[in-house]
């Protein structure tokens, strides 16, 4: 079930009615019959995925908890027979058995994630050896990818770990957990919430609020705007100039650039406003994935502020744990002996970004693109690390900081170098991509950003009308959110200016929004993951 | 008291504001849907026969092998015979079925002529051709029903109970006739006739092309055995008819099957293609080379038609009903009018 | 205690093993991606199913017709039939030996749906045309087709190529469009 | 706690350490910083600060930071 829907918005309508009506120790149990309910509708085959993550993790917790347990006990029984060095012993002990079952159910579902997600990935690329030595290439297998796996199996790590390092309690209740799993506004395309931001909102009984509900169906409307309005129409265009790249090179690309990175936030962001909106019309917070990423001045800014969620993962899971590994930190010590203090420093960091960025890259999809695309970013990062200092330099010299102009040269810059790495997304191959990009300034074409050629890529001047203003309006709404909710300001108003803003809204989204038959009904880009 | 106040103020603002929505999608659903009448007339006379009185003793249900194929003024003139087409363009059979269970609920024909042209399509085939034919008919269960067996993998069901959600991004095209037209449409057809006046005639018609298997398919018997019940539940006489035409190609091996079908169903079929006896030219009396009749051709036909029902099936001469001549007496009045200004129009042109 | 973030490497090694594993197919799979895009890029040429071949030029379902007429010369007949209410028009090419079916489609007017031989005049690049036996088909096409109500199916791409047999002798040709027809 | 200091100064000159104490909320450190810290302050007090204890509430002030390392002595 797509949240542009008719289906989801009835299905929305009839789990807010029960929710609501049922008392408020039962409501969690609604939540959770609703999310395998919209987890059925994608097909009952892929619930014993989620079912086995949810069980596997849940019992490894559980386990990990109880081991803990007895070592308390056992420890305090025996608290005057054992000596320092016995308690020493049986706690490392323990701690090994804790170790045992958090890889155990961590390694099940990596690997479930892997088999399903990266099999076909695999497989080709042994045929390529294969078809190079000659030989009959293996056939394909037909893996159903279970919807939102990506995001769920992180959820469930990310709860398995903290119940591991003992920053959280395991659940007890282990539907209480499914619902944690599979809560099903963050289901289809994040956020990757975290156990403790969920618990509260998640199991606590919530009384109907007119204000939470309306704000919540504001954000869902606001999600719409941007995902139907402006995304599911820039794709038209998109899809022309990306699908022929004979006809579609040069300066097309740069075209393409801004069209990718604009209708990749308005689908990805909007469609997170309408999984946040929805987690607030059932009082449940979810964590918010975007902070105005476009915004941002460098590539690392941009990566704290554009699927925040996600880096966050990478950050905690992937980047620290290596980082401060023992040997990690003896190796940055080596380093630091014999590499001089300045590159033995960054050894480490290096190294524990390289795999976070070849991670991220991996679970964005099963493709080369993929992996180029996440280590050219990895680059990107590197390269303006060590150019800090350089920057650094030329700040002093120039009184360049606060200068007005000189921020919108940095926010310029930072969109445009995401957006060139963001077009790996976009062409079948890394060479095409590179071809495609290297080929911009040699294209000859400039002429066709102003000679009407863009009007030829199914986009009619009405359509650039509504982009125009769309994108107008998406960037005044940021502007203003920098001093706070935008929600809470129209709140403020009186009730007429508050009807006419959102009665407005919606009429926009249902009449310019890119829906039905005309349109090509475009999945969210941030499904396959 | 304060809670009371704070809650009518509440359940005011939502009223009123419900209301205003609601007119507002209304008015813009009126604007935005498209008007049959003045753009694609082979969608506008399903919706016109609920304005015709239900007094018919012939019922016609097809496509536009129907609608523009016979007259009925000249069954009424000629024969008496008080007839309306129920025709939409591209009629699938499961359609032809729901219409003829909505027509059941607002009055029982002496007789009910099918085309079976249809019997050869077991899907959907088009969107547009599905709006033609549905969006015309009253709410029902019998339009629900044919809703649901009708619907393409593209189109849902609200879409044709808010016709907005359909029509949404026509405000780019919108004519004065949509403001116009906005609750009232104008009368395109007479009796559901669709005339045509221009005359193509019929050239280098292909041989058609050899088919695998020739069985028409379970879905279409399935909804053909529910009209030959529903007819025989309220007393209509059935009659399967296959319109004349050259193009496109009706298999010898069709003909056999609703031959069969229908001396099986001890129902009447009337096949016209190749009827020497109709008198029909292809050279003069089509306007399309051989798919359709123009209006020459349809008053040809619908003569012999006329003369059949009378002997075949003994329908009854209403021409004696004074009600009914006046009413056709205005009606032959725009008939001619009508022709009149299509021939000169084809002249103009 | 410190070690146990070792586990944490694991994340890392499942990402690498791909990496390594599938490294040496790097640069062949770029390759073969690359040709292939370049050619499935040009418009027009969806030539992924089986083509017909007439006066050298060959002719393939799910394009247009015009640049095929241009170069075979025109038919020996055409005809017209226009859809009902103004939903495009469909034509039929009629040359000696076989037909060719137009209908619209989402971006060419004429596309071609079908291509149907009826007499021997003329036969597919493979050699078969009517009067060719089962074997002859089977021969010629191999045997990776379906077979229902004495037609044989052999499907690639978005196409279909079917031998309708009469008496175990082919007695049609079609090539068909999968969206077309 | 000097040579902590000293070493943070290093780090960002420009903040004020004594009484700052939004080190991560406002951005200051990032994961970068962090891991410079957490190698340096392994060096000086053998000290191992694992990835459980990386949370803002540690690292948001140099008093949290350092009683977090004089924590992890005691438990060593």
């Amino acid at each position: 079930m797509q949240f542009v829907s008719y289906s989801f918005l009835l299905f929305l309508a009839v789990v807010f009615v029960v929710y609501y009506l049922v008392p408020g120790r039962f409501q969690w149990m609604v939540l959770l019959a609703a999310s395998y309910v919209f987890y059925l509708f994608a097909g009952p085959k892929y619930l014993i995925y989620i079912m086995a993550t949810t069980l596997t993790t849940w019992l490894a917790a559980r386990q990990i908890d109880n081991l803990k347990a007895r070592q308390d006990l056992y420890l305090e029984e025996n608290k005057k027979s054992l000596s320092r060095e016995e308690k020493k012993l049986y706690k490392t002990a323990t701690k090994k058995k804790q170790r045992l079952v958090m890889l155990g159910a961590l390694l099940l579902n990596l690997g479930i994630l892997a088999v399903v997600k990266y099999t076909n990935f695999a497989i080709s690329n042994i045929n390529a050896v294969i078809n190079l030595a000659g030989g009959k290439p293996l056939g394909f297998v037909s893996l159903v990818l279970p919807l939102g796996i990506s995001f769920y199996t992180f959820r469930a790590l990310s709860y398995l770990i903290d119940v591991y390092r003992k920053t959280i309690p395991a659940e007890k209740n282990v539907f209480k957990f499914a619902l944690f799993v599979s809560f099903f506004p963050q289901l289809i395309q994040g956020p990757i919430s975290r156990f403790t931001q969920l618990e509260s909102g998640l199991f606590s009984p919530h009384r109907l609020s007119w204000k939470r509900v309306s704000f919540g169906l504001q954000r869902i409307l606001w999600g719409y705007m941007k995902k139907m309005v402006i995304a599911d129409r820039i794709v038209i265009g998109l899809n022309t100039m990306t699908g022929d790249t004979a006809t579609y090179a040069g300066a097309y690309v740069l075209v393409e650039v801004f069209f990718y990175a604009i209708q990749l936030y308005a689908d990805f962001s909007g469609g997170l406003d309408m999984a946040i909106g929805a987690g607030q019309i059932f009082g449940v917070t979810l964590p918010e994935n975007f902070e105005r990423p476009f915004f941002s001045k460098s590539i690392k800014e941009y990566w704290n502020r554009w699927h925040i969620t996600m880096g966050a993962w990478f950050t905690d899971y992937i980047f620290y744990p290596i980082s401060v590994c023992k040997p990690m930190l003896n190796l940055s010590k080596w380093s630091r002996s014999h590499l001089g203090p300045v590159l033995g420093r960054r050894l480490s960091v290096y190294l524990s970004s390289f795999a976070v960025w070849l991670a991220t890259g991996v679970w964005h999809g099963a493709s080369w693109n993929f992996v180029f695309w996440g280590l050219s970013n990895y680059l990107v990062i590197m390269i303006s690390q060590e150019l800090e200092p350089l920057y650094r330099r030329f700040h002093q010299k120039f009184d360049v900081n606060g200068n007005l102009l000189y921020k919108i040269f940095q926010v310029a810059r930072t969109f445009l170098l995401m957006g060139f790495l963001r077009m790996y997304d976009c062409f079948d191959s890394v060479l095409t991509t590179w071809r495609m990009v290297a080929g911009v300034p040699f294209g000859g074409n400039w002429n066709i950003l102003w000679n009407g050629s863009l009007m030829q890529i199914g986009l009619t001047a009405a359509d650039y009308v509504i982009l125009g203003a769309g994108i107008l309006l998406m960037f005044l709404v940021s502007m203003s959110q920098r001093s706070g909710s935008v929600r809470e300001k129209i709140h403020a108003k009186p009730y007429a200016v508050r009807f006419v803003i959102w009665t407005a809204l919606f009429m926009v989204v249902l009449l310019t929004g890119a829906y039905g038959i005309g349109y090509d009904a475009s999945n969210f880009i941030y499904n396959q993951f | 008291m304060k809670r009371r106040k704070i809650f009518w103020r509440r359940f005011f603002r939502v009223t009123v504001s419900g209301i205003v929505i609601c007119s507002m999608l209304f008015l813009l659903e009126r604007l935005l849907v498209p008007k049959y009448s003045v753009g694609t007339q082979d969608g506008a006379m399903i919706a016109e026969y609920y304005d015709d009185a239900p007094k018919h003793n012939l019922i016609i249900i097809g496509d536009s092998e129907m609608y523009e194929n016979i007259s009925p003024l000249v069954l009424w003139q000629n024969y008496g015979i008080n007839c309306y087409i129920r025709g939409s363009a591209q009629q699938l059979i499961w359609q032809s079925c729901y219409l003829l269970e909505d027509t059941l609920r607002h009055e029982t024909p002496e007789a009910v002529i099918i085309n079976i042209t249809s019997m050869q399509y077991a899907e959907p085939q088009k969107e547009s051709y599905n709006r033609m034919t549905l969006e015309g008919m009253r709410w029902s269960t019998s339009k629900v029903k044919a809703i649901f067996a009708s619907m393409t993998e593209e189109e849902s069901f609200w879409e044709y109970v808010f016709p907005l959600l359909r029509y949404h991004s026509r405000w780019n095209d919108l004519t004065e006739d949509d403001f116009r037209l906005m609750f009232s449409e104008e009368p395109v057809s007479l009796n559901g006739y669709m005339m045509q006046v221009g005359v193509k005639p019929a050239e280098n018609v292909p041989a058609g092309r050899p088919l695998a298997d020739y069985a028409f398919s379970d879905v279409c018997y399935e909804y053909l055995d529910k009209i030959t019940a529903l007819c025989k539940e309220y007393g209509v006489e059935l009659i399967l008819m296959k319109s004349p035409s050259v193009y496109p190609y009706w298999y010898d091996e069709w003909d056999a099957q609703i031959k069969e079908y229908a001396e099986k169903n001890q129902i009447k079929y009337l096949n016209c293609v190749n009827n020497e006896e109709i008198g029909l030219n292809f050279q003069t009396d089509t306007f399309d080379g051989g798919l359709h009749l123009n209006v020459g051709g349809a008053e040809i036909y619908s003569n012999f038609l006329g003369r059949w029902l009378q002997s075949e099936t003994g329908i009854s001469d209403l021409r004696g009903d004074s009600e009914l001549s006046h009413e056709w007496e205005q009606k032959a009045a725009d008939y001619d009018a009508k022709k009149s200004e299509k021939y000169r129009e084809l002249t103009d042109s | 205690m410190k070690k146990k973030l070792v586990s944490l490497m694991l994340v890392i090694m499942v990402c690498m093993f791909s990496l390594v594993a599938c490294g040496g197919g790097d640069d062949k799979g770029n390759d073969g991606n690359n040709d292939g895009g370049g050619a499935s890029n040009t418009p027009g040429d969806s030539t992924s199913g089986y083509t017909f071949e007439y006066k050298g030029t060959s002719i393939s379902v799910n394009t247009a017709i015009e640049p095929v007429v241009e170069k075979i010369g025109d038919p020996t007949s055409k005809f017209e039939a226009p859809s009902c209410a103004g939903q495009g028009t469909d034509f039929i090419y009629t040359y000696s030996g076989f037909e060719i079916d137009t209908s619209p489609a989402e971006n060419i007017t004429n596309a071609i749906a079908a291509i149907i031989i009826v007499s021997d005049e003329v036969e597919t690049p493979e050699g078969i045309t009517i009067g060719s036996t089962k074997e002859d088909v089977e021969a010629a096409y191999g045997t990776d087709y379906t077979e229902s109500n004495g037609m044989m199916t052999y499907t690639k791409g978005d196409m279909k190529l079917n031998f309708l047999l009469k008496n175990n002798v082919v007695d049609s040709v079609q090539y068909m469009s999968n969206a077309l027809n | 706690m000097d040579e902590l200091m000293e070493f943070l100064e290093e780090l960002h000159p420009d903040v004020d350490y004594e009484t700052c104490d939004t080190l991560i909320d406002d951005g200051i450190l990032d994961s970068f910083d962090i891991i410079s810290i957490i190698s340096e302050v392994a060096d000086m007090f053998d000290v191992t600060i694992s990835a459980e204890y990386i949370v803002p509430e540690n690292f948001n002030s140099a008093q949290a930071l350092y009683d977090l390392i004089t924590y992890l002595e005691d438990e060593g």
